[in-house]
């Protein structure tokens, strides 16, 4: 081979392992590294029974049933549509409130309830003083939405 | 000797893959001499993974939860003992001088080096593991799925080691420094891997982990020698 | 016309800068004995035309192209030996020299054969090479080097842990090899019994780069 | 001819110089943004709805975590033209990012932990962009353990060099870490140019003390690069003019 092929074949080779790899990623990621659903995919039977999942949703307010001197801890997954109770026993993280973003890790029972084994609380992405964030709830009924409009909100 | 003028006469066979074959059946012809290295890595695998249940807890139900994490630690640890032989020995006698010397892509010579180099140690491995899997409580049904994973893995592991080995070359500490050096570049592997692994242990699909593995072993094969080749020159000044 | 053409060779060792500003022509069937105190740059010098060192500043021609001294095709025409003979301990002469020859793509069986003859190196070629001398290590690196039919020699101190025999050995595969019109750079201090018509010599020494000796 | 600059860049007399001359006018601006964004991080911006006061640690966290990466990156841009044009220069530029790269990256990781303290509960989460800030702190410790294991010089430019560029390929894993692992940690809050998810009264003290940031970052390196290039060159004629 000359220096030229060689060249050639070394530009060649790098691009196609590179887009090799891509592909194979790429296809990782069509399979969904883990499956999320919220309450209302749920209700419609789309969700796998007793295979592990992720649940994602609001925690209701008025739905959190701690067990006193236990860990056990029950309440209710909502997209304002749906309901999913949920089961879990262990510790939560500070984060984890009513009304808040939560994600569930574990399986749907066949009672319909799902036995968490992991509570991630989900931050949301903004960060706002508290009288915007007032503002912001009382135009929507008291809830945070998943993304809020910050220009639209009067100045405070 | 009655050859002529031999400059221009001589018939060189310029391929590569004798080469690559040259180096395959001589590490094949080393390992037969000198078996010791791999059993001494296969040996700390089996040491590792054993020691859990004596240092954690001998209930099943608890180890397999912690199966996938011990058996990739014990393979990555495995791995990263096994590296630092891979260059060092042919640095030393000055057969690795004359590889750079034969006039072929020293990255093609050492890919095939880290090829056979992973056959004699991170396959055994792999297939060691499902077996360390079951003393962990993992069903043997696991099986397939743990191969596959552990046997990217290790391809992945070794690839990515041979950059760390060639640039710790000649160095005193040398093996800590290739600790030092691998693990940042292993993390993905490791998630990746233990990821599979688990899904694998829990019944569930691991494709997805397994597809990301094969694209992290894929960009290994294509870039991987290139740094070690660099890293070789480097390492025999 | 030379065939091997180095201008302007400067090196740098750390802080030393060792060869400065080193020119040297080699033609067909001349041999450049280099000579000089320890440390002066014999190796290095030999290094860095394999491509094993870099130089600071280098202007290579081999025949009649300018390269780089890491070029694949100018790496086909020359071999290089170094201090220590380039042996797997746990092989056998006959099984490093296949390896060492075949990846260079040269392996011919009959031809080592006849060469191990000559260099009265066949009766200890089967044994493992840990088991050899100094001296017998050398005689079997020998083989693998006039076995390799490279055009370039470049040689480290090619007579250490020989005997006299074997010294007048390196001599006389040395003659053969310019009279078929091949190149070789030796760094030695033994005085090399070529023609010579054949012998140029150079010596280097440390601190004010090389001085050309005719 | 266009890269007569290139060249002129690559001599060591000359970025000394230039080093010398250029550092007041980082190091200045870097104190007054600095100064600047503490101040109205700390006292005038309000604090936020949910983390109250918490948040404010996000004036030195985000900033040192940008900051570590991006120093990487110059690190990596700087081995690889040491390493393809054989410049000398480039490599002490490299070397000098090594440092100041790592203590920005262990003020990421600490600052990270004391906010993981109240949002999480806990100092240690393992969560991604902890972790591949924590893997970059190991990339950066790998490049200087691997240096100060060798001996000769340009051997170990041109070395760490190559683990540099290696490493390279460890950036963008920390930057779609977030999508791969999908955790708890919140997305990047700035990045969305169109609709950034802050008010402008949080956000500028933010931006403020990124560039206060980097500027400090541009000074340090050039005081850097000029003690590396009198340690490279001490033996060089113009050192002494310079000194005398």
């Amino acid at each position: 081979m000359t220096p030229r092929q060689r060249r050639v074949t070394l530009v060649v080779g790098i691009l196609a392992g590179v887009s090799i790899a891509g592909a194979l990623a790429l296809s990782a990621f069509r399979e969904n590294v883990m499956f999320f659903f919220d309450p209302s995919q749920v209700a419609a039977g789309e969700a796998p029974i007793d295979k592990r999942f992720r649940l994602g949703g609001m925690v209701r307010p008025g739905s959190v049933d701690r067990q006193a001197g236990s860990l056990e801890l029950q309440f209710v997954v909502t997209d304002f549509q749906q309901d999913v109770p949920v089961r879990y026993s262990g510790v939560v993280p500070d984060l984890f409130r009513e009304n808040q973003g939560v994600v569930a890790h574990g399986r749907l029972g066949t009672d319909g309830i799902f036995v968490a084994d992991e509570i991630l609380a989900k931050h949301d992405e903004n960060y706002m003083p508290p009288e915007v964030a007032r503002a912001i709830k009382d135009k929507h009924g008291g809830v945070m939405p998943a993304n809020p409009d910050l220009r639209s909100v009067p100045e405070t | 000797m009655s050859e002529g003028l031999h400059t221009q006469e001589v018939s060189r066979d310029t391929r590569l893959l004798p080469k690559c074959a040259a180096i395959v059946v001589r590490d094949l012809q080393l390992l037969v001499r000198r078996p010791g290295q791999m059993l001494q890595i296969l040996g700390f695998f089996v040491v590792v993974t054993v020691l859990f249940p004596l240092g954690y807890s001998p209930e099943l139900g608890k180890l397999r939860l912690i199966a996938p994490g011990v058996l990739w630690v014990g393979a990555l640890l495995a791995s990263l003992l096994a590296l630092e032989g891979l260059f060092r020995d042919d640095a030393e006698d000055g057969t690795l001088e004359q590889w750079l010397l034969c006039g072929q892509p020293l990255a093609a010579l050492l890919l095939a080096k880290t090829a056979v180099h992973w056959l004699l140690t991170g396959l055994p491995l792999t297939v060691l593991a499902p077996l360390l899997a079951v003393t962990l409580g993992v069903s043997i049904e696991a099986a397939p799925g743990i191969l596959l994973a552990l046997g990217l893995g290790t391809l992945a592991l070794s690839l990515i080691g041979s950059i760390a080995a060639g640039l710790t070359l000649g160095l005193r500490r040398g093996g800590v420094l290739l600790s030092l050096l691998s693990l940042p570049l292993a993390v993905p592997v490791l998630i990746f891997g233990a990821r599979a692994t688990e899904l694998v242990i829990q019944g569930d699909s691991p494709t997805a982990a397994l597809y990301l593995l094969a694209s992290l072993v894929v960009l290994a094969i294509t870039l991987a020698p290139l740094a070690a080749a660099a890293a070789v020159r480097i390492g025999l000044e | 016309m030379p065939e091997l053409s180095i201008e302007n060779l400067h090196v740098y060792r750390g802080e030393q800068h060792v060869l400065r500003g080193l020119n040297a022509q080699v033609s067909a069937g001349q041999c450049l004995q280099i000579t000089g105190e320890n440390g002066a740059g014999k190796t290095t010098l030999l290094r860095v035309l394999c491509g094993l060192l870099p130089a600071e500043s280098l202007q290579l021609t081999w025949r009649g192209r300018v390269c780089s001294p890491q070029d694949a095709e100018y790496h086909q025409g020359l071999s290089y030996l170094s201090h220590a003979a380039p042996l797997k301990a746990d092989l056998t002469g006959w099984e490093n020299l296949r390896f060492l020859l075949s990846l260079r793509g040269v392996w011919q069986a009959e031809r080592v054969g006849a060469l191990l003859e000559r260099l009265g190196a066949r009766r200890f070629a089967d044994r493992p090479v840990r088991s050899l001398s100094a001296g017998q290590r050398r005689r079997l690196a020998l083989v693998g080097l006039v076995a390799s039919q490279s055009q370039l020699w470049l040689l480290d101190e090619p007579t250490t842990n020989l005997d006299s025999a074997g010294t007048r050995l390196v001599t006389e595969l040395l003659s053969e090899h310019l009279e078929r019109g091949g190149l070789a750079m030796v760094a030695t201090h033994v005085s090399l019994d070529i023609a010579p018509s054949a012998l140029q010599s150079l010596h280097l020494t440390s601190g004010d780069g090389a001085r050309r000796v005719a | 001819m266009g890269w007569a600059w290139f060249h002129r860049f690559g001599s060591p007399p000359h970025l000394y110089r230039l080093a010398g001359t250029l550092t007041p006018w980082f190091a200045w601006p870097a104190a007054i943004l600095i100064v600047g964004a503490l101040y109205l991080g700390l006292f005038v911006a309000p604090p936020d709805y949910q983390q109250g006061d918490g948040f404010r640690i996000i004036y030195v966290h985000a900033p040192s975590a940008w900051l570590a990466v991006m120093i990487y990156a110059v690190m990596a841009i700087a081995a690889g033209v040491g390493l393809i044009w054989r410049m000398k220069v480039a490599h002490a530029v490299a070397v000098s990012c090594a440092g100041v790269g790592a203590w920005f990256t262990a003020v990421s990781l600490v600052t990270g932990m004391l906010w993981g303290k109240p949002m999480w509960g806990t100092y240690w989460v393992w969560d991604p962009r902890l972790t591949a800030q924590l893997v970059l702190l190991f990339l950066f410790l790998g490049y200087m353990g691997l240096r100060s294991g060798i001996e000769d010089l340009g051997r170990a430019d041109r070395a760490s060099a190559v683990l540099a560029l290696v490493g390279v390929i460890n950036l963008p894993i920390i930057r779609y870490s977030v999508e791969w692992w999908n955790s708890i940690h919140q997305a990047p809050s700035v990045m969305k140019m169109d609709q950034p998810s802050m008010p402008m009264e949080m956000l500028a003290p933010l931006l403020m003390m990124l560039l206060g940031f980097s500027l400090y970052f541009g000074a340090v390196l050039l005081v850097r690069v000029r003690a590396e290039i009198l340690r490279r060159e001490r033996s060089a004629a113009w050192i002494r003019e310079v000194l005398s």
